[in-house]
């Protein structure tokens, strides 16, 4: 890739300003909670688990910038990037990591279980693979009923080896689903390298003709590429020809869970990576599309801001209340399982 | 009125509310074209058309995960699991995801959905085939959990199982499919967690479920006339919600309780509604609460074999006899 | 294929008249024990389900005669055939059939689980796909102990799309297990088309490559195909060098179980498929070698007689006794799950 | 004699047995060369060799099935999974293969395999990957359900159980696993089947299980302390196979009995135990018997609804107080 500046007349490509300050401003929002993430975690104000996406944000940026307002996303556990790139306020998801009143589910899910339905986030799942078949039925509902909408579905690498996983690839390609499955892949599952358990280079991509579909291999740290990617994926859905399986070549800067200090990499792996950090990246793309540093600049400060502020109103945010103990199991709102 | 089997009620109770709203859609392995492996549900995929009946892989996780999907994001799924053991290769859905989305979420995710599936012995088709596994779901916290054991049952709580807006795990007795019974014309529709006195008694109160429904109703007729012990015998219909007030109120009449379980020994929901009776009825109860039930060991296929292990009218007879005379 | 006679002097090719003729034994013994079965059903003599394999009798015998002793199957419901190509008595077959006392596991499996350990027939498993990683394991015990036998899978194509398929081949493919994984592709599930519910065209063999493995479909009605087929693939195992997937077309005559009368087949399917029955073209080809008729007699003689004398000797079998009932749930022979 | 962890007494009860058998082979996700996510299988891959300490795939169904085909041939595996929520994705095994295979084929196949997991809630995980499943299997006719308390009984208890021929659900508690413990020197060999008395007393039976044990034990002593109430208190270690006569004997002493449950409420281990005192020691008890469990819910993420929701010492207190002085 060329460092050169692009000639202005080429500023707007198919991409453009707009849409690469947004792109850029997503992936620094996420950079910015993940790492105010982390340090709350050391000051012991992070509880329960938590799995940072650092080094993954143009994953998300990418394909939620390429989103429209009405698509669905179905994340795991490592869905705070996927949560935040939806919209969803810094304040919401700290407080949950917090385990706060303020947090989205009010404490009651936890950093595995982010949730916005009202951003379209339909839920993080824990369980690997549980998702992808949920999100079939999302995509499902929207082509019984005819509507526009796109699921978008993220798991990991290790995932692609779960049962689940294939049972919804082949049913997304047999009902034609508008439905994109986004393989994030790392290169590790918690602490074992993919390639040690897995039989193809490619956990996802080398699947896909098992399913009918295209192999699709991109450079997940590049949110350009990453856009373009998701903007082909979703129209070709919205037209009616089905699912795309994406796999992204990416890198999780910190470990696994907070419990991981991620020994197991190999010397010199970590620090190759972090010179294709996504952010530093994006930042040299802006520059070489000629987009000025005061935008930047402007963006980093006004994240900073918002990061600053939620950690603030999280720090003062009460415990949840007891009284949300029992409510909504069920629809009425309550637990009865008896009269 | 007219009689119809229980299986033929199955599938009046999901047209009944396919024709009634169009976000009900049906799915699961080989229930459209070919009406389904018992043949409850012919007619459907004529009636309704490919888009709202339709024939999956064998893919259990999938139909219940897509199932799960499309009732949070509006629609009505009603999924067939053929056979009540294939939950355990779908068991995620069912423990974990259906049941607890919406509490997890704080109440922001819904799962308006019904799994039906065929549960129970009786057709010698082995260990593998003939499970009785309302235990496996009762056990989980958040969901709804019936069992009907009579056509007019079928059609009335399949209907309120559709209309209810949390996910509910609907057992039809394989070994009932071709019982009789009559139904109603027009409507019907029942109302979850109300168990039913199908023989109100004096001296004992019998608790029974699906198959075992008319085997207590026939043990009571025998008991009554052979031995003139008059029982009262409960229809449990729905595990979740439980009726726990009619199986108390029975019991403060009666003094005496014995259920009888299909499931294996351990853990069933007989364990469950003796430990109730044990607690809040304790002052109330005259003598032991017997729990009558297949033995805790898988089922065997041979016919004799399979027909000596269930309880049946004789066991319960004898079981109740010899405790009230004790 | 041509139908001359083949030259003598090739008579002795890879395969060989001694092993041919132990093809067709295997492929008649099976036909007629199938047969018969069915005829015991329209008597009322067969209890709860079955599942016949009339019509895709050379998959089995090509496997069976293949193994060597000690080499290990797996089954699933539809597995009389794969039972009998190993060696166990048609009577006990019959019997498990008729539940009687006589039966393979005296009545209490039934059809679905024939099971005969001291032939190598570790079981039939009637929950579609779960025996799969079950072979995964035999075959791992046999790499761990430095034993030398193979494992052989069977399932049908409708198995292909469900998870345990999936987890199942990526873990031998990985652990580089000795076994043999055989998709009986009889184009049907139980009343469904494969084709209506599968992404792909051959459900088994278009997934080969995302296990690594090589893609195999053969004509599974030619037991010459099959066997050398089967010899190739356990000649790798053996030598270490990891499973196979092999898919082999073939198709049912009867409907998928005792219930089914198969009425969702296109008109002339099946009488196209009778043109390719097994045996009618494992005659042919005996014939083509030159291998005499009064052979070819004495073997259906000799299979006529043994079915006929199970058959008896079923009818003549007392019920299982009800002192079985409870015996051999744990190891110590009982049941007690309490003192 | 050394003072061990709970969490490091597992690394020794299976280093002590694949010591001992070479039989013995251990697989799992992250368990080899990471040590295992709770840190509780440190060391093993570094002793054994990776020939006999796996790391597998994400592929709960392929552990557990390869584990029993395995132990179908000759070997002795211990699988395994990392949280046990996840038995739900491969229920199948422990639900329709392990536990019949044997039964079905009158006796001709063999499972000698342990599924070893991380139990029950405490790490503020929420919830699916806090329950508490021993109910899952206890109910399925065919396994045995083992589920230690404490370090020396972890290490005895999983020696026997891998010795055991049949397949036994190893249920270790994520929150016990930094609890200490002392431990004997040398081989150590329990017995499953054998519930234990860890505090004898008069007045009542408090039965718990992993966790609830030492909160049951602290209950009594504060309940001897402030309320003069003497309790026994039993940890049944072990549900399948169930200690029954103790369990009876002790009720037949103190004609009372609770059950303190982590487990939600219906179906639960207790409520197996409440009826079979029901039915077998009606005539021992002075009173109802009584359930303390979770509430029949979802488990919440959050530290301060967690807390809340399990039986704690408090409510243990409380509860067999008020019961007693009724
Ligand atoms: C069914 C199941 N098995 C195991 C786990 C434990 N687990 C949580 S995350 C994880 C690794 C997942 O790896 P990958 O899919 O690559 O996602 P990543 O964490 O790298 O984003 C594992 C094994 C789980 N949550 N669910
Ligand atoms: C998990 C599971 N789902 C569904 C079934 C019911 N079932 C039994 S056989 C069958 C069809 C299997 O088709 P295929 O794999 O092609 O094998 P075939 O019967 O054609 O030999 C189905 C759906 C089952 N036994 N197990
Ligand atoms: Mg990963
Ligand atoms: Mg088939």
């Amino acid at each position: 890739m060329s460092k050169k500046p692009i000639p202005a007349a080429a500023l707007n490509d198919d991409i453009g300003e707009e849409t690469r300050l947004e792109l850029y401003r997503s992936q620094v929002n996420i950079r910015e909670a993940e790492q105010r993430a982390f340090d709350l975690f050391l000051q012991n104000l992070v509880k329960g688990t938590s799995h940072l996406s650092l080094g993954q944000e143009a994953v998300a940026a990418g394909f939620a910038v390429a989103m429209k307002k009405g698509d669905l996303s179905f994340c795991t556990y490592r869905g705070h990037a996927h949560t935040l790139a939806r919209g969803v306020p810094v304040e919401q998801v700290l407080g949950e990591l917090m385990q706060r009143d303020n947090g989205l589910m009010r404490g009651k899910g936890g950093s595995m279980h982010l949730t916005s339905e009202e951003h379209g986030v339909m839920g993080s799942y824990a369980i690997i693979g549980a998702h992808l078949p949920i999100a079939c039925g999302a995509a499902w509902r929207a082509q019984y009923k005819g509507h526009s909408d796109v699921t978008t579905c993220f798991f990991g690498d290790g995932t692609t080896n779960i049962g689940a996983f294939h049972e919804a690839l082949n049913f997304a390609a047999v009902w034609k689903l508008p439905v994109i499955f986004v393989c994030e892949n790392n290169l590790y599952m918690e602490y074992t390298p993919i390639r040690d358990v897995t039989a193809v280079e490619h956990p996802a991509a080398d699947r896909a003709s098992a399913y009918g579909l295209e192999r699709i291999v991109i450079d997940g740290n590049d949110a350009d590429v990453v856009y373009r990617t998701a903007m082909t994926a979703y129209e070709k859905a919205r037209a009616g020809k089905g699912p795309s399986l994406i796999e992204c070549m990416t890198y999780r800067h910190s470990g696994h869970s907070r419990a991981d200090p991620a020994k197991y990499r190999p010397e010199g792996e970590l620090e190759r990576w972090k010179e294709r950090d996504p952010i530093k990246i994006y930042r040299e793309r802006l520059k070489q599309f000629g987009i000025g540093d005061d935008a930047v600049a402007k963006i980093d400060a006004d994240i900073k801001r918002i990061v600053d502020e939620a950690t603030e109103a999280c720090k003062a945010a009460p415990n949840p209340p007891m009284d949300i103990l029992t409510t909504d199991v069920y629809a009425d709102g309550g637990w009865a399982w008896r009269n | 009125m007219a009689e119809l089997t229980y299986r033929d009620a199955v599938a009046r109770g999901i047209a009944q509310e396919m024709a009634r709203d169009p976000d009900v859609v049906f799915l699961g392995e080989d229930v459209a074209k070919a009406g389904g492996v018992f043949k409850a549900t012919v007619g459907l995929y004529e009636q309704f058309g490919p888009l709202r009946v339709r024939d999956t892989p064998i893919s259990e996780q999938a139909i219940l995960g897509a199932a799960m999907g499309a009732a949070m994001t509006g629609l009505k799924p009603i999924a067939e699991i053929m056979f009540s053991d294939f939950f355990a290769v779908c068991f995620d859905y069912i423990a974990n995801e259906f049941p607890k989305s919406r509490y997890m979420t704080n109440g922001q995710t819904k799962c308006p959905l019904v799994v039906r599936t065929g549960n129970g012995a009786g057709s010698r088709f082995g260990a593998q085939h003939s499970q009785s596994v309302e235990n496996w779901c009762m056990m989980i916290p958040g969901l709804k959990v019936v069992a009907p054991s009579s056509p007019v049952d079928v059609i009335g709580l399949l209907a309120a199982a559709v209309r209810d807006p949390d996910p509910v795990i609907f057992l039809e007795h394989k070994s009932l499919y071709g019982t009789k019974g009559e139904v109603p014309d027009g409507e019907i529709l029942d109302k979850l967690g109300t168990a039913k006195i199908l023989r109100p008694g004096r001296d004992a109160t019998i608790i029974a479920l699906a198959l075992m429904v008319p085997r207590a109703l026939a043990a009571a007729e025998r008991l009554a006339a052979e031995h003139g012990i008059d029982c009262e015998v409960i229809d449990v219909r729905s595990l979740v919600p439980l009726d726990t007030q009619t199986i108390l109120g029975s019991v403060a009449k009666t003094h005496r309780c014995f259920s009888v379980e299909e499931n294996p020994r351990l853990c069933g929901w007989g364990a469950e509604i003796m430990s109730i009776i044990a607690d809040e009825a304790f002052y109330d109860l005259d003598g032991p609460l017997v729990r009558i039930t297949t033995p805790h060991i898988p089922l065997p296929a041979a016919d004799i074999l399979e027909d000596a292990i269930l309880p049946t009218v004789d066991r319960i007879v004898e079981r109740v006899r010899r405790t009230l005379k004790a």
